[in-house]
């Protein structure tokens, strides 16, 4: 039977430090004990971004955005949302200015004006499972790559686009490329640099734990 | 063969997963990571038969567990407490919790409490900035930490 | 080629020429401190940490360091803008900042190249206040002198003994501003797998690394009236003691060195090249016994005590394959302190032998146990080139005047043979020229072997044909060749009748006691040629001709690798742990 | 990963993750498993000759292995130094063989650029940074958390629209990016679009994206010491211009902060910290004066205070605090005597208390 | 194993559907389901299933189905109501599961209203 409602619970450090692995258990229990197990499906997901008010669950696609989810309110949001329908209010973000109640993720304002690409799928996917991934396109552009172009419409894609190296220094990542590609040896590497050790920085962190792929 | 004043049957296990990487080329940080994980730190014996099955010199062993912040050589309490000093936990008064664990545990940091079964430390960020000033307890990372909450969370460990 | 232009003088130079070199070129002298190419032993440090010869680069964002640095096409640097002058001063006065300014009394007083770059810049102050690093000192070896306060992270030792030496005992340890220059577990030397070859002391700028001094005790007995302090002088010494009183690099001072050492109150003046014959005749008759079926081939000089201690830690599975004999100053005391004592009655437990050595392991070797006889060591103390050259400055002594004195007999007779031993190959020579005697039974008319000498390749080869055998010789000098040879050798992979090994680059001449060369390699291949212009010199070539070790053995030794001579003249090995 | 192995003919990749990031390793172990399991990584990828396979490498806590050269290094199995560049990476590697080394949020971006195209992704952003940033927003903001946005967004923007403004509604002092070698930008240059080459133009860098929000309870001097007790903690101890250098900096800024700076301290210090930006070795040492240099310029009247009046107007470096007691207001109750670990409270009961330190 | 982009392809479009639910997007249609008590006691969660599993079987990608709490017309329960993006909503009563599939393929996939079960409130 198809699903018809899923409950994703952002897994990334900061909200399994606020507990949001026991928010999931809590939620998987509630859907248990109705009977609900083969219509509602509960998921943890990467990092949503927005840790000040994690944990954070979304629940679509009625597109709700809970945040500072506990649980008590988890067993709440299954009594009334996931069996009745009907939206349990006081988890629901309020931006502070307004008082206003914002549901949806997108008209919260600490996400209106992001463009997620490289977080794209953060929040979005099961990060233990690779169909998911490859549900998205992922390894689309791979499959592309491997089988539409050269090494170096790779290479003049990339430094067409204009792309700089995120960890730092700002070097155009075609150029680099362009100059790995042009070195002479019969091996080489690439290296990806997750060593993320700036305090206070911790997006790299959030991609992997989100979207490892 | 060499003696080495350690547990053998750690020391066996050690060896054992030494054995088993296929590639022992550039393995030496990943072998004392290792190490570290079965002995809960890296005694003198343990860098030398790390050295010797390495064929690398003891020298190096030392350096490279000398530079990385997550070696050490000292024994380590039951519980490993991690106080983070990332900015965001800085700006948000984690020295003060720092303080006030080492009061509490009457021990420097880095050092391991006198009935063994804490020792304190800081690290540089463990990503949960939201939550500053953030402790971690063996993995368990407890989030705005206030100076009163330090002994109730020693006291989860004391049972 | 590549054209760059420094300080708006237009030049082109091959392509990979750093700016360092490439300012040469051109007469710019940029300062350097960490800085060493040794190219012709194979070692280059290039760790390019002590920012000292930073230099401008148009269109670079920070300065560059010119040893590191290479050059390209239309590079235009500047050596001494501001920037570049306010960086090098800052450098070095940051290096001051966290280094003992006790330049008076330091060892390396005169010879340290920071305190010669602070000089040469005119630091007169350093603005840096703060903590300085103290560090244990250590002299548990006796032999060499660690001051870690005194380490300016330049890491030449490190890559010598790592790279060219391939002992490994150093590395850097901790980070930041606790960084230091340890060997493993902050070990004291004795506990660890050094050699004491010194080659590290060579290369080390500061005092960080020096050799434990035994002056003052030498002065002690020189003047303790109870004693009878006799000296010898290994061949080395010869062709390298008067650089230090401004003498042309290979100046060969023999006689001025003799005189000196009896102005200084040595009852006797020896030569350890006695001994080297002594040596030799020993390690030939070992060798024929050996090729005869006697023991295990190839056989392996034992010469260098540095060498021996590598063996002994690094294949304590080949410890059947060195000769037995001592090395030549070992086999010399025990000579001194009982044919010489007994021909000049003298008691034995009154003489004070003292070597002057080019080497720092002597100052270990002499504390081995096995070097005992009754309680009575072999040799007292051993003194470096460099602490001879201090007594003789202390007593006042204007060497280069002193005229020229002859060895007192009769352990200062010696051969061309025994001078070679100073130099890489030169021991396999001297061998070679007795063993062909021996085993032909003719006579030698070409004494020279010229396939075993040389500075350039760190491994030689070399065929002998003696009567219908043709022996296969082997030359290593520098550990890590060593290393090479006997990897080999264990693994089956090659196969010698003899082979050489000499701990330090080149042999004795450029010992770990010697007259620093601060990196010019010409001066060690001075030295090289003056060693081989001595062997020529002298009326005797062979060492089993040496009238003063036939009459010895006549005398008091009997039989050449008999009963007596293996008592005293030989030695064992012992294996040791790898740390 | 394997997108780039095609473009510049490489057949093996590393993963370097830190080890403090244990969900991290797990769910890319996992990844990377699953990954194998359906060919998309390992030999003949997708029925292509196109071969490519990643290993993990754990690192083991060193800033400075972010430096390319010191990652590599610290992969080898060795201390993570960095070496002298040129020769670069690209040139001569790990194993000394032709490396290219990129961190994940780069590489997260590639593959929608080859599905979406170059155009798509050069028309977010501004002329010179293209595409979008992830920043790690922290410290004295209201909603703190991952944001990514696209270049040429404001920092006003960022802190108070998706930030939603300062803790507490205090007055915004300034906001520092790029980790510990950025620097710290004041309030007058809130409405900077922000791009690489602004941020490089303010003393600060885009660095990994750090963002930390400091309010009028900071004190800069502090700040940029604390920055500068990272870089001294985590500078791998090869160069002299960052090893000596550095410390020498923070013991300058130590007097500062304990009042007993003078002004030839400031111009020590400046010198000092341009020197080090221009000598040192590695991108570590280049750039761990920009704090102290960043706030010397933006906030110099606050070092003003601190040398010259002795005092730190955010009232956060203990040592130049000035306590009083109103004579008014004491009922002399002992309590603050009672408690004051110095002893410095002095009075009889029921009568007004004084504050009298030894050293005043 | 995967030996060729059609297969990953494939996989793509099997799992595509997992992932339908999770985007937000603002201009697909929506059927809101009641879901309250009453709704539930009028065997809402039958019809709600069987319009879910409609959607899956008649591969409309540009549909949601959502539950909503009580919409007052407790006496048509279930109630089902179909939004079309810009356009007002229509409400059904006494929806089972059976008309729910009809609502689905009929309205959802041709916009054809079926006037006869619309409430008229």
């Amino acid at each position: 039977m198809p699903l018809r409602m899923e409950l994703l619970v952002c897994g990334g450090t900061g909200c399994q430090a606020s507990n949001s692995n026991k928010v999931l258990e809590v939620l998987r229990q509630g859907i248990k004990e109705a009977n609900l197990q083969d219509e509602v499906r509960v998921l943890m997901t990467g990092c949503f971004g927005f840790c000040e008010k994690g944990p954070i669950v979304k629940v679509m696609p009625d597109n709700i955005f809970y945040v500072e989810v506990d649980e008590e309110s988890a067993r709440k949001i299954v009594a009334e949302h996931v069996i009745k329908g009907r939206i349990v209010e006081e988890k629901i973000y309020k931006e502070p200015k307004t008082e206003e109640r914002l549901p949806e993720q997108s008209s919260i304002p600490f996400y209106k004006k992001q463009i997620r690409i490289a977080l794209r799928n953060c929040g979005k996917i099961d990060p233990e499972n690779i169909n998911e991934y490859i549900a998205a396109d992922g390894y689309m552009a791979l499959a592309r790559v491997l089988t539409e172009m050269t090494p170096e419409e790779v290479i003049d894609i990339v430094k067409r686009s204009g792309l700089r190296g995120r960890g730092g220094g700002g070097f155009p990542t075609g150029l680099k490329w362009e100059a790995t590609r042009k070195s002479k040896g019969d091996v080489k590497y690439v290296i990806c640099n997750a060593d993320e050790g700036d305090p206070g920085a911790f997006m790299d962190r959030s991609i992997l734990e989100g979207d490892p792929h | 063969m060499a003696k080495y004043d350690v547990d053998e049957v750690k020391l066996r296990q050690l060896e054992e997963y030494i054995d088993s990487l296929e590639q022992k080329e550039g393995a030496l940080i990943g072998v004392l990571y290792k190490a570290q994980e079965i002995f809960g730190y890296l005694p003198k014996d343990v860098q030398l038969f790390i050295a010797r099955k390495l064929g690398i010199t003891a020298a190096k062993v030392y350096g490279v567990a000398t530079f990385y912040s997550y070696f050490t050589m000292e024994p380590r309490g039951k519980h490993v407490i991690n106080v983070c000093m990332g900015t965001a936990c800085f700006v948000k008064g984690a020295d003060k919790i720092l303080e006030e664990i080492k009061k509490e545990l009457d021990i420097k940091e880095g050092n391991m409490s006198k009935d063994g079964l804490f020792t304190v430390d800081t690290l540089r960020c463990v990503g949960a900035c939201g939550l500053a000033p953030v402790v971690m307890v063996d993995g368990k990372v407890y989030g705005r930490v206030k100076i009163e909450d330090v002994k109730g969370i020693l006291d989860e460990y004391r049972e | 080629m590549v054209n760059i232009t420094i300080n708006d003088i237009k030049l082109q130079v091959p392509e990979g020429t750093t700016i360092l070199q490439a300012a040469k070129m051109v007469n710019i002298n940029i300062p350097t401190l960490c800085h060493l190419d040794l190219h012709d032993i194979k070692m280059v440090n290039r760790t390019a940490s002590c920012r000292v010869c930073l230099v401008e680069i148009e269109g670079r964002r920070n300065l560059a360091p010119a040893c590191a640095t290479e050059c390209f096409e239309g590079m235009i640097i500047r050596t001494n803008t501001k920037r570049a002058i306010r960086a090098r001063r800052t450098m070095v006065e940051l290096l001051l900042s966290d280094h003992p300014t006790d330049c008076l009394v330091c060892e390396k007083n005169g010879n340290c190249d920071l305190q010669k770059l602070a000089a040469d810049l005119g630091i007169r102050k350093i603005r840096f206040e703060g903590e300085k690093s103290t560090y244990t000192k250590d002299s548990s070896s006796g032999a060499l002198y660690r001051n870690p306060d005194k380490c300016i992270m330049c890491r030449r030792c490190e890559t010598m003994c790592n790279e060219v030496q391939t002992c490994g005992i150093y590395s850097a340890v901790d980070r930041g501003f606790e960084t230091v220059v340890s060997p493993a577990f902050n070990l004291p030397m004795i506990d660890t797998q050094c050699t004491f070859c010194g080659q590290c002391v060579s290369v080390c700028p500061t005092a960080a690394l020096t050799e434990v001094s035994y002056v003052s005790k030498v002065w002690e007995a020189l003047h303790d009236p109870d004693k009878y302090v006799i000296a010898q002088t290994a061949p080395a010494i010869r062709v390298a003691l008067g650089e230090e009183f401004g003498l042309e690099p290979g100046t060969i001072v023999t006689g001025k060195m003799v005189a000196a050492l009896r102005r200084l109150g040595f009852k006797k003046v020896f030569d350890t090249d006695f001994a080297a014959d002594v040596t030799i005749v020993e390690e030939a008759k070992e060798f024929i016994d050996r090729l005869n079926g006697k023991g295990r081939l190839p056989i392996l000089t034992s010469c260098c005590p540095s060498w021996v201690k590598f063996i002994e830690h690094q294949f304590p599975e080949l410890l059947d394959i060195p000769s037995t004999c001592k090395s030549p100053h070992m086999m010399f005391g025990a000579i001194a302190k009982t044919y010489f004592a007994e021909k000049f009655n003298i008691p034995p437990e009154k003489i004070v032998v003292v070597s002057v050595m080019p080497c720092i392991a002597k100052k270990y070797e002499i504390q081995r146990k096995e070097f005992e006889e009754d309680g009575i060591k072999n040799v007292d103390y051993v003194i470096t080139t460099r602490e001879f050259a201090k007594m003789i400055r202390e007593a006042g002594l204007d060497f280069t005047k002193l005229p020229d004195e002859d060895f007192d007999d009769p352990l200062g007779e010696s051969t061309g043979a025994s001078v070679i031993f100073g130099v890489t190959g030169g021991v396999i020579e001297a061998a070679l020229r007795t063993a062909y005697e021996w085993i032909t039974g003719e006579t030698l008319e070409k004494v020279e072997f010229h396939g075993v000498r040389g500075l350039e390749d760190g491994l030689k080869e070399a065929t002998v044909k003696i009567k219908d055998m043709e022996l296969k010789i082997g030359v290593a000098h520098g550990l890590g060749n060593a290393r090479r040879l006997l990897e080999d050798i264990r693994d089956g992979k090659r196969f010698y009748h003899a082979i050489e090994i000499m701990a330090c680059p080149g042999g004795c001449i450029d010992g770990g006691g010697q007259p620093y060369h601060h990196g010019n390699l010409d001066i060690v291949r001075a030295r090289l040629n003056a060693i081989y212009e001595e062997d020529r010199n002298k009326p005797i070539r062979k060492s089993h001709e040496n009238p003063a070790v036939i009459a010895m053995y006549k005398e008091y030794m009997g039989e050449i690798g008999g009963e007596k001579a293996h008592h005293l003249l030989h030695t064992h090995y012992t294996p040791r742990e790898r740390i | 990963m394997a997108i780039a192995g095609y473009a510049i003919g490489a057949q093996f990749g590393y993963i370097y993750v830190r080890a403090e990031y244990p969900l991290a390793i797990h769910r890319l172990r996992i990844a990377i498993n699953q990954a194998r399991d359906l060919g998309l990584l390992g030999k003949n990828i997708l029925g292509t000759n196109f071969s490519f396979d990643v290993e993990i490498k754990i690192g083991a806590g060193a800033f400075i292995c972010g430096e390319e050269t010191a990652l590599i290094n610290s992969i080898e199995g060795g201390r993570g130094e960095p070496t002298v560049k040129p020769p670069y990476p690209a040139q001569v590697g790990l194993w000394k063989k032709p490396t290219n080394i990129n961190n994940v949020e780069t590489f997260a971006n590639v593959p929608p650029i080859i599905l979406n195209g170059a155009d798509w992704f050069s028309s977010i952003g501004t002329e010179k940074s293209k595409g979008t940033k992830v920043f790690a927003l922290a410290g004295k903001v209201n909603n703190v958390g991952l944001v990514e946005v696209p270049m040429g967004i404001t920092l006003r923007e960022i802190i108070y629209d998706l930030g939603g403004g300062i803790k507490g509604d205090k007055k915004f002092k300034a906001v520092q990016t790029g980790g510990p070698s950025g620097g710290c930008i004041p309030a007058d240059h809130l409405d900077t679009p922000i791009d690489y080459d602004t941020l490089n133009a303010l003393g600060s860098m885009m660095g990994s994206g750090g963002m930390i929000v400091m309010d009028e309870d900071d004190c800069m001097v502090n700040i940029a010491k604390f920055y500068l007790e990272f870089s001294c903690d985590e500078s791998c101890g090869r160069c002299t211009a960052c090893r000596v250098g550095n410390k020498r900096m923070l013991e300058i800024l130590n007097k500062i902060t304990e009042g007993k700076g003078e002004m030839e301290d400031l111009e020590m210090l400046k010198e000092l910290a341009e020197t080090i930006k221009d000598s040192s070795l590695c991108g570590l040492g280049q750039t761990s004066p920009n704090p102290v240099l960043s706030t010397m310029k933006f906030f110099y009247d606050e070092y003003l205070a601190h040398v010259k009046d002795k005092s730190c107007p955010a009232g956060v470096c203990t040592e130049l605090l000035k306590y009083y007691i109103i004579p008014e207001k004491c009922v002399g109750c002992t309590a603050c005597a009672k408690v004051c670990p110095v002893n410095v409270i002095h009075g009889e009961p029921r009568k007004v208390h004084v504050y009298k330190r030894q050293d005043v | 194993m995967i030996k060729s982009i059609e297969e990953l392809k494939q996989i793509r479009d099997k799992y595509k559907d997992v992932l339908q639910n999770r985007e937000a997007e603002e201009n697909k249609i929506r059927i809101l389901v009641g879901m309250a008590t009453c709704g539930i006691a009028a065997g809402a969660r039958d019809t709600i299933n069987a319009i879910v599993d409609e959607v899956h079987k008649e591969n409309i990608n540009n549909a949601v189905v959502v539950q909503t709490g009580c919409m007052g017309f407790c006496y048509a329960e279930p109630t089902v109501e179909v939004r079309f993006p810009g356009k007002s909503p229509v409400l059904y009563g006494k929806v089972d599961a059976e008309r729910g599939r009809e609502i689905v393929r009929r309205h959802v996939k041709k916009g054809e209203v079926i006037s006869e079960w619309v409430l008229k409130g």
